[in-house]
């Protein structure tokens, strides 16, 4: 797969995301796949930051550690981003007669062939009379034209964006012109090489994991979302709270946590469709809700936006290590259900599921994501919208259902999956009390051993009963010459699983990078052509093994990859199987798994 | 706020439970427990029509003791779950119960922000001055120099003064009231159950078990109904005033109501025109107009 | 072993208690050892309550599930408990002209020999002209008549706590002579036989295990507690309250349990030795502070005292369902130390256990106890003084070792065992910032990934220290004719450890059970004479696996005790060795495990 | 609070940190910062005899931005973390530094109780009206129709009081400042610092990025010197009166001040006439008195 690699670097608030955004619309329009990355820091305005593209006409799904071009708004990206360049790229900056002194940068250029270009931005803007925020177009020219790419596939970006506002369209459009002159001045001869675009990306959307999810929670019918600000869910938070003049959504930002998972179940509770997200520290706060959530039976989503702890931790970077937070927090046993998203598909078509299950069964649903997902930019076939379905389970809503209801019915506890009929306050039926404490049918509180014994194993039933309908992980398999192929149309279990040599388990985000990589194997340049397979998993909680355990039984060699220290999904496997795995490749530094870096950890291990 | 009016009215005995209540002899639970109801019938309420939200708490024993949607939750976070649910149906009456433990300390931030959010609920305070479930802890609104449970030598903090603290959060509607009066706590939760925004209802509540210093003796000598004597509710600066200083009388009644100020889903631009509520609202929505908007 | 189980019940407040504790120091100051166990109902008063005492002239740490004697309160015991009794038991009563109605009642008094006895007691008093609550005095001095005990015993007691009040002393005085005659006229040939009491007893003492972890804080140089009050952790606030006037203790009730945490962690920051204690709901809001004190390596110490969740739950009654709490809560990955407390030993022994290993790991500590023990009435051997020290690790405070500090050495990444050097605001050395976000060695913040690696790793080194220097669990054998062995003086490992056919693996206050249990088997009645043991874990997390793969490689059968409905322990043992526990005895009705219920599972295994 | 002064006094470097400020151009935490260093230094207090308590936020950026003991923790959490601290050990000056968000939303509660438990503290109130780290969402201290991140459409909340509230928990120490005036902040932190009990010190501080409704400009416009004008800190009715309407002019400098209540831990029954303070306890306590009690 040909896979180019721009990186826009500069102090926060400079102007990266500009350029990033608008090469990436302009790149995708064009007829390519895009992926984007974002690095900034917990601090608002001068923190050094990237936006990553990486740019294909195949499908692509992760960065690159190594970039053919760094594009740098300050003398910082000069020294601290040189060596994120691969051999022969190209280090682009604005840093008025800028030389690099130190003695091992200019080894490093020479012996790699780095090309430097200085473009003087200041000097162009004056003497075209622009304001220093025209820079990000003309720099974004100058790429442009680098890249071999037509000027008017940027004018026309710029037309749609300004085509309101003459004066400044025109300032643009001489912008975009002068990038151009300028790039034929100072390196006509330096090209970025782009394969031929594939017209199938020009529809795609361009989103973040947080609008997909966004947009995923609005198309389940969700309508209040209560939120409180933690990075990285406060962009789900922006986002929702962006679109609701739009989808007509109540939005609250509470006060705290607590008052947003309380706001939520209370929502749920009356009848509509709720959830509400945060983070690691914000979610601590949520689990004793959590846990109420399990006796009362009230639906409930939780989505938890993973960054690195403990404590602050990293709050802008990404992490997979609150798997076991979402398993093992809020008091108590009780039935719940995690789920992991992994990309802007996920994002979407989990999200009606989430709310679903949460219904059906009655139960807490949590969705896990993380930062790496949350601000990744991502080329997305437009959404199937004929796929999502509603689904309330026990809701009784009819008049001849209420009507037949006892109040006994709400938690009564002989149904065999753990779920009992529910209704909602304002429909005239028998009341009954949605109770935390302890309770007998009705929601009468209770002291009875026998009664609590059969109420706790009333709830924990639906552990097993959702187990049963939960799918499979995913299988993708790498055979010989052909790319990642998916084995799970529809997804089935076991015994038609070409048994793999090579089985790596993993979840979340990292399925992109994996996926990558293994896609770029195509078992021609691995030795001894084993076969390869990608057993991904979407469900984590309760846990489906007999994939895993089939798979296992017959693979040479089982890798676990995930992005925490301690392996989470490999010890709850464990747990639940026995297997041991032996091989792990872990990440605890807040980076997502780069592309060339997994490649080469899978292959020792190959 | 407006509340269909169904034909055939309800009777106290539609809000009968078959559990027996457990409250202590003389509690002043009974009281605010027996008003409840009666306001409700008085307000031609069916127990299906309406949704009851119950603190942990001795007064929180009282969500199995009567009829009515009901739901009884954790400790301190009785408001924000009522409001989640006032939020999501705003046609649902929602009452709130919450004790003073449970509202002046694990939960006072929800109460904060109740009041300046102006959620269409009604809050009824269980004032019993103490925890009184837990075997009588001093909460924030524990008299000084009372010896209590985990406070063998009184409690070293001040007494939080809940009115001043209250009105200092610019509410729509203060009432007090006491729980040995019924017949004017009925009255005012029938206002309140109607007041469009927070409803705060201070009910000064009897605990002969653990409060020995504000006892329903004491607080029978004290308390007087300011309405009677002339208050209006509308006077801001006047309400605050009486509503703050309990040194020689205690005025109850509705102190003060201002049903100018919108409540808070009724503020919120988005929903402006919506004929509907959020629980009539469920359904798959349609994207195409949003994946425009990104490609 | 010879057991005799009382059992007082009655409404709350109407002196159940009372007559309880009366009994119990009686009985203990004569000789007997005493298991004192209450059941009472989340309400203030007319709840229906008991206090049972299981009392043996050897050791005894259970209750039995039938007793000898019902003294009961009100007429709601006679029916209630009825059934308590075991064949030929005594209902003790104090309701005028009861009968009893029901036909199965009388059949079964009939078939059970039961002897019912009406005491008048409100009679008496009137001729006595005393006070109600003198009832409890006659009532327990009508008990100390049946258990053939002598008068002056019971005036003792009364002497020791009226003494200085003369004209109460005169009345409780006529009430024990009533009580002895009253028993005498209305049965003078029932009795209760006790063994012949073994004076060793005379000097324990008589304390709840909250008393007796009130103590072991004391005792361990803890010297501030902040606490809130929650079930079954407010008996805990309540002593060390009590004893403050005494101790000089710092005690705080805080406005929460988010308070309570993070003054003790403010206070163990600064230097002072402090703690806090809540169950499950609590505990779930104090998870964000437990996982800020991983990341900023503050000494922590957190008692969590489980009853039977999720949500409120039963409040008043007990559950051993929160060990994945205690290990799985707090976002993200960092070091922590689990411990079970089983009974008023450990309730004590291992609170200057949990403050050492907090101080010298520099991590959290959470002892788990329970309803069960934080309520149960132990008879405890004087506690030796001489046991527990003070280590408070790399602490640094002489005025030489601070002037050598680097502010770098607060959190040098470089030490094998994760622990750097500590010291405190206020002493005259270089300055650090103790830093919730990930950061360098002296607590700058950093987004650096190889830093903030080095840390994450740095702090997790601590765990794989930990279980290097953590006890093994104590096995208990118990061998043909002898008691329960205890192989651990000095707690050693594997290989000299007897080979055990049946081992029995559990936690926490399940221990007492166990021990009467297989303690009563001595081998003698159980079939094919296998040998049996109990391992018990006291450290949870980390968890150390030798002993128990040792023995379970050995055991024809493993069977997990636990006092949860998933089998919390077995799950980690599972997750850590891959060693499934086929056999579960479990408990979700939230009662501790009674003695002969006990038994019939455990030999049903066998 | 008596600080033991040393004998040769701190200078302004030795608070000096190799790591440089990452606040935004023209932020007021810059005039926060400088004027803690300056104060702590004008009451000759070395770094090693304080220790400084950082909430999260743009403010608690600043945690390893000067030298001193420091400790950063959670949002909204650290009054509660510096009280622990203070009551741990009185002796050390404890200075908690914490966001409008922070204090008036997700950790409102702590800030009501430290006022009325009155812990031996200062408590720095960076208040600039928003979220600002996690990119300017609304406060309960944003003015109403301000667009907002996440509220595009302005709050739909009253904008809390915050001074009629501070004032209705009976403070023994209020004090307002502006992040632009410097001399007068750092004065005012000096008084703070000493203060016996829980000073209250909030300082309007300019956040050019998010904050468009109180700039910087504005501020300087609208704040005076109370104290200056003659304004008594004994005087509790005026000083009220003063923090609590900003329509026309923004008092600032010493509002209140009262140190004959004396703080949390000097009322702790137990513990007086106890010499020595709680981090100089920890050791082995003898338990046979105890023991003898349970025989
Ligand atoms: C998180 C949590 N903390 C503590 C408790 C224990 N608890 C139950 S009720 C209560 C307080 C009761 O006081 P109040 O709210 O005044 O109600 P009252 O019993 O006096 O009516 C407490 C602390 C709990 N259930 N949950
Ligand atoms: C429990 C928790 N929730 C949310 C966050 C995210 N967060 C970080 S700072 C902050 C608020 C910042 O506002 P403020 O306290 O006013 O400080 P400022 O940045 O304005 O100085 C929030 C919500 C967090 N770190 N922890
Ligand atoms: S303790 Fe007090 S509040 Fe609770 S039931 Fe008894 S009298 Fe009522
Ligand atoms: S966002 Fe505002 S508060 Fe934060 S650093 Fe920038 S100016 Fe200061
Ligand atoms: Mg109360
Ligand atoms: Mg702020």
């Amino acid at each position: 797969m040909h896979r180019l690699s721009l990186k826009i670097v500069g102090a926060q608030g400079q102007g990266v995301n500009s350029v990033g955004e608008m090469c990436a619309k302009g790149l995708k329009r064009t007829g390519y796949c895009i992926f984007g990355y974002r690095e900034y820091m917990s601090l608002i305005k001068g923190g050094h930051s990237s936006y990553q593209l990486d740019v294909s006409h195949e499908m692509i799904r992760s960065s690159a550690r190594l970039v053919d071009i760094v594009v740098t708004f300050n003398h910082h990206g000069l020294e601290k981003n040189l060596r994120d360049l691969k051999p022969g790229g190209i280090m682009l900056h604005q840093t008025p007669r800028w030389k690099f002194k130190k003695s091992e940068d200019l080894a490093f250029i020479a012996e790699q062939k780095i090309q430097v270009i200085e473009l003087p931005t200041e000097e162009i803007l004056k003497k075209l009379k622009a304001k220093a925020i025209l820079g990000n177009v003309l720099i974004t020219a100058v790429v442009w034209a680098l890249l071999g790419r037509k000027k008017e596939e940027l004018e026309e970006l710029v037309r749609e964006q300004f085509g309101h506002k003459k004066d400044l369209l025109a300032m643009n459009l001489t912008c975009i012109a002068e990038g151009f002159a300028t790039r034929e001045v100072l390196a006509p001869t330096v090209t970025l090489s782009l394969p031929e675009p594939n017209p199938q990306w020009k529809d795609h959307l361009l989103l973040t994991g947080s609008q997909a999810m966004g947009l995923g929670i609005i198309h389940a019918g969700c309508r209040c979302f209560f939120g409180y600000p933690m990075t990285p869910a406060s962009p789900l938070l922006t986002v929702i709270a962006d679109l609701q003049n739009q989808s007509k959504m109540l939005v609250k930002q509470a006060e705290d946590e607590i008052t947003a998972a309380q706001m939520m179940v209370g929502a749920m509770h009356m009848g509509t469709r709720a959830c509400t997200a945060t983070s690691g520290g914000g979610f601590d706060l949520m689990t004793e809700t959590l846990s109420l959530s399990g006796i009362t039976e009230t639906p409930a989503v939780f989505i938890l936006a993973q960054r690195p702890g403990p404590g602050t931790g990293l709050p802008t970077w990404t992490a997979q290590g609150d798997l076991h937070l979402a398993i093992g927090s809020g008091h108590g046993e009780y039935p719940r259900l995690v789920m992991a998203v992994s990309d802007s598909q996920d994002c979407f078509d989990l999200m009606p599921e989430a709310f679903n299950r949460a219904e059906e069964y009655q139960i807490s649903v949590m969705v896990l994501t993380d930062k790496q997902i949350a601000e990744a930019l991502f080329s997305q076939q437009p959404y199937d919208q004929e796929k999502a379905e509603v689904r309330r389970g026990k809701l009784v809503t009819n008049v001849e259902g209420l009507k037949a209801l006892k109040s006994a019915d709400r938690y009564a506890p002989e149904v065999s999956d753990g779920v009992s009929k529910r209704w909602l306050p304002g429909t005239d039926a028998a009341t009954f009390c949605g109770q935390g404490d302890e309770h007998t049918s009705d929601g009468t509180s209770t002291e009875d051993g026998q009664v609590a014994l059969a109420q706790m194993e009333k709830r924990m039933r639906k552990m097993e009963a959702l187990r049963g309908v939960l799918p499979e992980p995913e299988l993708f398999v790498v055979e010989s010459g052909k790319s990642v192929v998916s084995r799970d149309e529809p997804r089935k279990v076991g015994s038609d699983d070409a048994s793999v040599d090579v089985l790596v388990v993993g979840w979340g985000s990292t399925k992109g990078p994996v996926l990558d990589v293994l896609e770029s194997y195509k078992l021609e340049a691995i030795s001894h052509k084993q076969s390869i397979g990608y057993l991904h998993y979407t469900y984590l909680w309760p846990l489906r093994t007999e994939r895993f355990v089939a798979l296992a039984a017959k693979a040479k060699k089982i890798i676990l990859i995930e992005g925490n220290l301690t392996g989470q999904l490999g010890a709850i496997l464990k747990q639940e199987t026995g297997i041991t795995i032996e091989h792990k490749i872990l990440k605890g530094d807040g980076r997502p798994f780069f592309f060339e870096e997994l490649s080469s950890l899978i292959q020792k291990q190959l | 706020m407006s509340i269909p009016l169904s034909t055939s009215g309800p009777k106290m005995q539609d809000y009968a439970s078959p559990v027996p209540c457990t409250w202590c002899d003389g509690c002043g639970d009974y009281g605010i427990w027996g008003a409840t109801q009666r306001a409700l019938v008085g307000l031609g309420l069916h127990p299906w029509q309406v949704l009851m939200c119950y603190d942990v708490g001795c007064h929180g024993n009282g969500a199995d003791k009567m009829s009515g949607y009901r739901f009884h939750g954790l400790h301190g976070r009785v408001i924000p779950l009522s409001a989640g649910a006032a939020l999501a149906n705003p046609r649902v009456p929602v009452i709130a119960f919450g004790g003073d433990g449970a509202s002046f300390s694990e939960g006072v931030g929800h109460l904060v922000h109740a009041v300046r959010s102006n959620y269409q609920m009604t809050f009824v305070l269980h004032n019993n001055a103490n925890y009184g479930l837990t075997t009588g802890q001093a909460s924030a609104l524990t008299a000084q120099g009372q010896k209590m449970n985990s406070s063998p030598n009184g409690i070293p903090e001040e007494t939080l003064n809940s009115m001043d603290f209250v009105f200092s959060l610019q509410p729509t509607f203060v009432a007090r009231a006491f729980s040995g009066n019924i017949p004017q706590l009925t009255e005012i939760l029938k206002v309140a159950i109607k007041h469009r925004g927070f409803a705060f209802v201070d009910v000064l509540q009897a605990c002969p078990t653990y409060n020995k210093f504000a006892t329903h003796e004491m607080l029978l000598e004290r308390c007087y109904d300011a309405n009677k004597e002339g208050h209006d509710p509308a006077d801001l600066a006047k309400a605050r005033a009486l509503a703050t200083d309990t040194s020689a009388r205690i005025a109850t009644g509705i102190l003060y109501q201002n049903e100018e100020r919108p409540a808070f889903h009724e503020r919120l631009v988005a929903r402006q025109g919506m004929t509907t509520v959020p629980v009539d609202e469920v359904g798959i929505v349609d994207m195409s107009e949003y994946m425009k908007e990104l490609v």
